[in-house]
């Protein structure tokens, strides 16, 4: 897997490469560079300073699912281009190259699987796929995952990275956070429950929607968890951002999320609230 | 698509026409608008035709939220406060009798002049104004008001204080209630219906907009500034992503148009809110008699299948 | 009525009562100093300067109701003294005395009225019996303004003005915040409105428990609304107060009060609010 | 009232002793209690006896919510956040698995040392300490799990920030959202049940109070500087108001003494957690296949009575 980046040097402080964008593998934290099976073999946390690098939708699943327990639903869905968008590209050429780089069909993949033998529904966001933009499609799994638990009586654990709405489906995109909303709301009438888990970035249309209505909301270490990005703040109102402006320890300093669980704990903390939310009755 | 829309509207024209004419100027009225929303959509608009909406949408004279209140409802009472830390004068809330019965209304409020402008922050709700309108839908539902919302806002404020007293979680928070609510919801998109700050209030049994209003996910500047990475494209931004009227009930969006007087709504405040008001009461009394649970299913339907693709229905 | 202060002589700026306690018909605004009829018959609101005097419960009835329109209930209740309390006095003289200089048998009185035609119930408070403070037979009568609501199918508006809990009753004063909450909640639960008029100084228990649940909260201007009062708070924290502190318009402003109506203005605030909340259906 | 208070408490003893002992060591556990909480009722306590009870509710050893949490609780997630301005750590909030089944716990908590005192600012909770326990509350709801609540407490903040935040409100809500629950709700004081702090999570099915807690409507020193207008007359406000545990249960104010190891809880904190399970299990057990309408109904009938007047009844 990863095959996209292939690192085989194994070097601190890399330098940046062309462009003056560092390398994927070197830590934004202290500087420290990685091959890739170094990474994946902590969970993609830096060893030196803790920082969490991006997980992608598939290895997540493996971080927290039992081995062969996930039993993808909904892979063949793929969006359509519903406002013939066009701006610097053609969207339908966006979506394609997504599919390609990341090997998805959507920045979503949902299924159901098990966590420490608790099953579950798991619905996966892919940062890697037009920022984990959410369209039609992504609203569509995410509601599918939903009704997928509810059928099952099973817990949703949904982890979420995404930039926002997905801008080239226009006005439906903002529509799929009242579609979300009313799947996780049906979830609840049914009895169900959602554990949110808010990976780096989690902004905008998703924070606003469905992210932000888990039973639990657990956020990872240093994620951007903002409805507007620190940038468009800053240029909007000049205003010196706090420190950690729209971090998760920021977010949880002012109430906002429940705890911060660093990856190494994230497949414990879920099973036991599996465990708390499957268990009732003496 | 646009056939669709085509279609259903004709339909709906035939179905009117057909009609003993009981209710006088009243259909009159219905059956003139209709035939407008079809002329607009067979008639796709031009890139000049949106943009000229979305300049309509942001015309200062344009009537607020309080504009049509004072026009529309008798006895208004405005609610103030989300109970917690602020009165957030962005977005507006009360109790009022309209046409009859009791509603509660929430909007979003820009300003007129620059001190108030500033006071009520451009329109730009903070995570208090959508408490204060959660606190007022939730009264309605307690005690079987119908909600209208009337949505105006540029869109989230981009603040640190509106983040860090959580925004995101708010309009999420805003919308589920929405979805719970027992009680008929109509929403009105009267000048920028713009993005999250939009939607926290728009999650409606029915959704109508104003002929020049505009539904967005996000600024045609934003956009523009983003996948053009110039935010003086806005105008092509705004042709792409179709932010008018006519799109939004091509797309399925909103149920239907609410017609303006010519030149826009802010050349004659008063035939507008007219206008608004028949729309509006027409829309409430649509789900008289529906039981409360059976109004919230099909609220939860309506948005499960908005815009859904075929392969996916 | 109001027959226990009688002040004839018209002046300005009065000089204090013995042990510089400003007379009450003083203005403690701007200074000018009334006679009773002239208070009363402007609603014992300050001419000058707009002051809100205190107003006793039969008066506040007066003014909100209309004529006759008035039929107390529960009348007949008086406290006993359950836990034989003597502080420096004991708790049995306090009441006898409270009940002899306001005529009444306890800080509450309630009873059905109508106001401009409007039916509704009414429960309204006594600062003057021991400081409006709520013991058990305030929770009582309050708990039956609520049902008598209920049973008639109309609004309840009560009017508050409390020190607090009674602490003569020890801990049985406290259990009657959960009483009266409850019964508020009875009210709500049968579809039924409570307007809550809180005049100063409506504090601690009172407003901790059914004044702050009422369907829409009006506050009358300058009315101090706080938990804990302003020397406490001060002598506590040592913190500077701001201005304003813990009044109506501190409220009002901090999101708690839905609005603030002068005196001259609440009889048809009430009304147009019983219009509201009792006319539904097309 | 005594009288009433010690009949009850016999005819239970009576009806324990008559039942084949099942379930062993556990009913001896209680027959003991009972007897004691008799012999406390018959020998009417001391002024000194009170004021030994309440420096032992104030003992700075003597164990806190989260001692209770971590020797009674498996699984423990702690809950965070009001979801609007912040995270008080004066109130904690969170899930565990109680003798096999899941509950929701909140409870007051005071510090151990100087720096966790300030951060949990002497177990005075804020509005947003409020606010959290009303969010675990409300999902113990959704989900049907029992609410144990903590009680432990010197009574509300009196603060700038505490008050400009609304806690009058946010402590009448918080009784108005535990008198809606569809779920058991168990009460035990713990330390100091200070007025409107403590009764904002104590509106519960069942209300114990710990052998040496104390239960009032202010502080004694409070109530001191107010009537006797000297706050080192606290000892002699405190005989007058009774707030002890004997004379809370003779009141009717509670149900149940919960027995403490000999000399105090702080003397043997897993001892104090043991007798306090066993007392919170057999509660919630009480309340097992009633019907969520049912048991709201009764929650609300034990407060409309408590105290009551005969002449009132
Ligand atoms: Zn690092
Ligand atoms: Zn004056």
């Amino acid at each position: 897997m990863s095959e996209r980046i292939d690192v085989s040097i194994e070097h601190r402080h890399a330098p940046p490469e062309d462009g003056g964008r560092p390398h994927p593998n070197t830590c934004p934290g202290c500087g420290s560079h990685y091959r890739d099976d170094e990474l994946d073999a902590n969970l993609r946390v830096c060893p030196q300073c803790g920082h969490h690098f991006p997980v992608h939708a598939r290895e997540r699943i493996r971080q927290l699912a039992d081995n062969d327990s996930f039993a993808e639903e909904a892979a063949e869905l793929r969006s359509d281009d519903p406002l013939d968008f066009f701006d610097l590209r053609p969207y339908t050429e966006r979506l394609a190259e997504a599919e390609l780089s990341t090997g998805l069909g959507e920045a979503m993949v949902i299924g159901h699987a098990a966590i420490e033998e608790l099953p579950c529904e798991l619905a996966v966001m892919e940062f890697g796929f037009m920022g984990g933009s959410m369209g039609r499609i992504v609203g569509e799994k995410f509601a599918r995952a939903c009704e997928s638990a509810t059928e099952r009586g099973v817990p949703l654990v949904s982890v979420t990275a995404s930039g926002g709405a997905r801008m080239q489906e226009g006005i439906l995109s903002l529509m799929q956070l009242p579609k979300t909303v009313c799947a996780v709301e049906d979830l609840h009438d049914s009895g169900g429950t959602m554990i949110s888990v808010m990976a780096h970035p989690t902004t905008a249309g998703v924070l606003a929607s469905f992210a932000s209505l888990g039973d639990v909301l657990l956020a990872e270490p240093g994620a951007l968890l903002s409805f507007t990005g620190p940038r468009v703040v800053q240029q909007t109102t000049r205003e010196k951002l706090p420190d950690n402006f729209g971090r998760a320890e920021s977010n949880y300093r002012h109430g906002h999320v429940d705890q911060i669980v660093p990856r190494p704990e994230l497949r414990a903390t879920v099973a036991r609230l599996l465990r708390l939310f499957s268990s009732n009755g003496a | 698509m646009a056939r669709e829309a085509e279609l259903r509207i004709r339909e709906q024209l035939s179905r009117l026409r057909s009609l003993p004419l009981l209710r006088g100027a009243r259909l009159e009225g219905e059956l003139e608008r209709l035939q407008r929303q079809l002329e607009r959509i067979v008639a796709e608009p031009s890139d000049e035709e949106i943009w000229r909406s979305v300049e309509l949408a942001r015309n200062a004279d344009r009537p607020y939220t309080l504009d049509y209140v004072e026009r529309l409802l008798e006895d208004w009472f405005e609610l103030h406060g989300d109970r917690a830390h602020g009165d957030d004068a962005a977005v507006v809330a009360g109790l009022g009798r309209f046409r009859g019965r009791t509603v509660v209304l929430v909007g979003n409020q820009k300003g007129r002049d620059v001190k108030e402008r500033t006071d009520r922050n451009f329109g730009m709700a903070y995570p208090e104004g959508y408490g204060k309108a959660m606190r007022a839908m939730e009264l309605a539902n307690r005690h079987g008001f119908p909600v209208i919302s009337l949505v105006d806002i540029p869109g989230a404020y981009p603040g640190v204080t509106a983040e860090e007293h959580g925004q995101g979680g708010a309009i999420a928070r805003s919308q589920a209630l929405m979805a719970r609510l027992r009680v008929p919801i109509v929403t009105c998109i009267i000048g920028e219906g713009g993005s999250g700050g939009a939607i926290a209030t728009a999650l409606a049994d029915r959704v109508l907009m104003q002929e020049n209003a505009i539904y967005t996910v996000i600024s045609p500047e934003g956009c523009a500034a983003i996948l053009w990475r110039d935010a003086g494209e806005a105008q092509k931004a705004a042709a792409a992503f179709k932010p008018d009227a006519g799109h939004c009930l091509e797309l399925g969006v909103i149920d239907a148009i609410v017609a303006e007087p010519d030149g826009g709504a802010h050349t004659n405040a008063d035939e507008a809110a007219r206008l608004l008001g028949d729309a509006l009461a027409e829309s409430i009394e649509l789900f008289d008699g529906l039981a409360g649970d059976d109004l919230r299913r099909q609220r939860r339907v309506r948005f499960r299948t908005i815009g859904q693709l075929s392969t996916t229905a």
